[in-house]
């Protein structure tokens, strides 16, 4: 498939670094690119289940366009949700529903996080996905 | 084949071993005797809920077990326990328990291993159930007529797929239509027949499938227990410990919802990546052409033995196992197994955990050869030429 | 000792590999690693009953652990099982069951990890009992005195020796005076300390003690409940089958007298050799001597981190284990296990199984670093080196 | 300790003979030095507990000197009891009482057998000794 530009070259950068610590630094800076979900707005419905940690989303659908809010306990996570947010954050809803969790794998990013890890953002994927899908098909 | 098991190069007494105790348990080929050895020299971490990389790395193999179970047997849940026995003990415990109460009645046959009779028996004491046995008949098969009537009113059927004292395999499919004609459950013993067929879990219909990886050339110390997602959520938590639960606090605890939840404590990691490799290993093979082929031999080998006098238990039908149970008309069996034994033939004597099929037989045990795919047929030609020898010399 | 571990030798994202999760599980030295090897490669076969050689040196394999476990803590009844977690279970099943009653109280501590949790609730559940937990304090012991006012009416008190999250040893000795006065019978989770000390059962006057091979250097999949001879004949039969049985008939069976009526099913053969194994490893060092270098690397590290600023839970006095948790006053625990792995360093973070003991102290998770034999002061310093780079980079 | 003459020359043989098959050979041999007793007289008090197979002895004491009959239905057995036969039977209560079950693991017949059997054996000693005890403590 074909990605954002944004998104590309973003791919390209992960696939760069081969040390992990390096890897692990830029997840660590992509927490600053959410628009942050604060703690006091998190509860049972934004929560992300089968996450280690606490993790959090909000989606909506503004002008046809996704609206993600995201925040989490831990700084690699809300990395994760940093890069989802350059992902679908403002793109078309038809659009955003077009991404597979495959960008990501292919990032290299996942095989940089334990199994839980990723499976934790596998969750946040199918989260935020169905949540679009149940916005626009109301 | 055979050079991929390095137990098959053994001298037994300065001869080389010729196995034909596979009922009982099976050999290893190097790459799962390796797997383990790999995983121990370079992956070694306590599995699930871990971030470092060999716990990954453990968590992936453990969980690959799952996997190639549900891939082979076609399954949705796969849970992992330490054999067969532990399997049933399972159902009896985490369903049987919440499922069954006084004056409900299980039906087991008399063919039964002692693994799929004395769970039961424990939970009949405990409840007051009823235990009704199918028996067998003089051709070696389960009396079908008794079973039809037996049923009614009965909440679990208890069968074993395949008998491994004599070989036969029961009409399973008959067996699941009747049961669900009735609205009861069926329990598969299946430790002797998932190593010798391929088996679809979801179209033969049985509720729960049990066996152990070490007599399909897996390691000891792990088997699983398969469950339609129906039983599965009928059944109630069996052992309670770590990884079993979602949360636990002092007021109660709460529980994984998937097959986790039956698996309490450290896994079985070591012995879930041996058996990964086993069921690799079985797939790498055409078991249906190897399963005629020793069962040829299995034959060849229960006529020599009529021929000789010997009083055969089996039958040998086209979907049975390649197992051939008898006995000398006056000699002792043990001693029999002795004398091979020191001609590097290991075969096994005594009750086979079968006791109820023994008393049914009017024996208290048999001498049984049984064959698996690395067995060949010269090894039962050399069976038979020194059996006839042992025969001439102390008989 | 270390190139006696093949897995010291690995290389984690390009660095050696340090391994400080050895509360989870242990590493294995090469003798262990090779018997089990040794087992499948050359004497694979089923135990008990069997005639030929293949069986004769299994079943000398498996009963070998046996005799190792009775020699080395002093025991004259060792139930083999598959861990600590099967072994407490065990304990409610096969004597609480039996033995406990409507109104009875069991004593556990809130230091328990899981697996001396959950099936107490369980138990307590179907029977009625009352739990009563002892209170861990401020200074992360128990409180003596509540355990003294809470033994009243006590049938069985549940206690771990050392704690998986604190490394705290607790005063078994005191606990056994209390609970005998009040003929309360004593259970001992020595998941942690068996590993780490030389403990002799009768002495230490406990009526049950469960373990792990996999924490003590042997294989996963199998562990032990010791039992004294009192204790043991009160025990019913837990789970049915094949091995565990005297006689079976359709009419009923009877049961095997020794261990052997506890371990239902082909049992854990090469699990049990490889522990064999791991059990002389032990004889042959210093433990004391050992223990007490790696206590010393426990409380220099303890000491560091404080001085960095981060919350130690433990207080790391001469019985205590070597292991160290804390939280970063910030920081979440597994950000910092993610960039401890990329150079190399596995240690654990979560709760631990322990989570009533972490509600008491308030908090979700440690990060923990657990040290074992194997592991030198050297590797502890290039934590706290890369650790601290760590902080000046992400804090 | 040394061995009545027979039982001496017993173990020098077996000792000799390296091949399994002809030392279980010399075992079924020795089956026929019991002084049998027919299975029309086996009992539970004449049972040995812990064989795999039946096998049955009955101990006396006549003119101060163990009499020893003993069956098997396994020849094998049968001959371990022969062996025992050879060593005790007719001697002086207080020379059979000397014994140790140490001469059939020097003669090397007990690792020519599996371990049950040998427990087996081991079972018969026992019994057969305690019982000449009992009979010479009355
Ligand atoms: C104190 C304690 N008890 C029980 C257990 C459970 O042991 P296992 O998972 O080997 O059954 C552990 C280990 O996780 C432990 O540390
Ligand atoms: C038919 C059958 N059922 C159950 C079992 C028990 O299997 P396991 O001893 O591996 O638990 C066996 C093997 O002994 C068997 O042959």
């Amino acid at each position: 498939m074909t990605y954002s530009s944004e998104l590309s070259k973003l791919i390209e950068e992960f696939k760069e670094i081969d040390d992990k610590m390096e890897r692990l630094e830029m997840v660590f800076d992509l927490a600053d690119e959410v628009n942050l979900l604060p703690p006091q707005e998190w509860s049972d419905t934004t929560r992300v289940v089968g996450c280690q940690s606490e993790a959090h989303v909000r989606v909506d659908v503004v002008n046809a366009c996704v609206n993600l809010e995201s925040g989490a306990d831990s700084k690699l996570v809300q990395g994760l949700m940093g890069i989802l947010t350059l992902a679908i954050h403002g793109t078309e809803v038809a659009e955003a529903l077009k991404l597979t969790p495959d960008f990501a794998t292919e990032m290299g990013v996942l095989n940089t996080l334990s199994p839980s890890r990723s499976n934790g953002f596998r969750n946040m994927f199918d989260k935020v996905m169905r949540e679009i899908e149940q916005i626009q098909g109301d | 084949m055979r050079e991929e098991f390095p137990i098959l190069q053994r001298k037994i007494n300065g001869y080389p071993l010729v196995y034909l105790d596979n009922a009982a348990t099976t050999q290893k080929p190097a790459s799962v005797i390796n797997a383990m050895n790999d995983y121990y020299a370079n992956s070694n971490a306590n599995v699930h809920r871990a971030v470092h990389t060999l716990a990954g790395e453990a968590t992936e193999g453990y969980e690959s077990c799952r996997t190639a179970l549900k891939e082979r047997f076609n399954t949705d849940k796969a849970i992992i326990t330490s054999g067969t026995t532990e399997a049933i003990n399972l159902v009896a415990h985490a369903w049987g328990r919440a499922n069954l109460s006084d004056g409900d009645a299980i039906i087991l046959t008399e063919m039964e291993h002692h693994s799929d009779i004395v769970p039961w028996q424990m939970l009949a004491q405990e409840k007051n159930i009823e235990l009704r046995y199918v028996p067998v008949m003089e051709d070696l098969t389960l009396d079908m007529e008794l079973f039809e009537s037996a049923i009614e009113g009965a909440k679990l059927v208890c069968v074993v797929h395949i008998s491994n004292v004599l070989g036969v395999c029961n009409p399973i499919e008959q067996i699941v239509s009747i049961a669900n004609k009735h609205g009861a459950k069926v329990l598969l013993d299946a430790a002797q027949s998932a190593p010798h067929q391929d088996i679809d879990f979801k179209s033969i219909g049985v509720d729960f499938m049990a066996f152990s990886a070490h007599k399909m050339c897996g390691p000891t110390g792990i088997g699983a227990l398969l469950v339609t997602d129906d039983a599965f959520e009928e059944m109630q938590p069996f052992m309670g410990g770590g990884d079993m639960i979602e949360t636990v606090s002092i007021h109660g605890s709460t529980y994984q919802t998937n097959e986790q939840k039956f698996e309490a404590g450290t896994p079985r990691i070591a012995e879930a990546i041996g058996w990964t490799e086993a069921l690799n290993w079985l797939s790498s093979i055409d078991i249906v052409a190897e399963h005629k082929r020793i069962l040829e031999s299995a034959r060849w080998l229960a006529n020599k033995l009529r021929a000789m006098g010997m009083n055969v238990y089996g039958r040998h039908d086209d979907h049975d196992a390649a197992v051939v149970s008898f006995l000398h008309p006056t000699m002792n069996s043990e001693d029999l197994a002795h004398l091979l034994d020191a001609r590097g033939f290991a075969v096994r004597t005594g009750h086979h955990c079968a006791q109820p099929l023994l008393d049914r037989l009017q024996i208290t045990g048999t001498l049984r050869v049984s064959l698996y795919f690395y067995n060949t047929h010269e090894e039962v030609e050399s069976f038979v030429e020194y059996f006839s020898e042992i025969l001439e010399r102390f008989a």
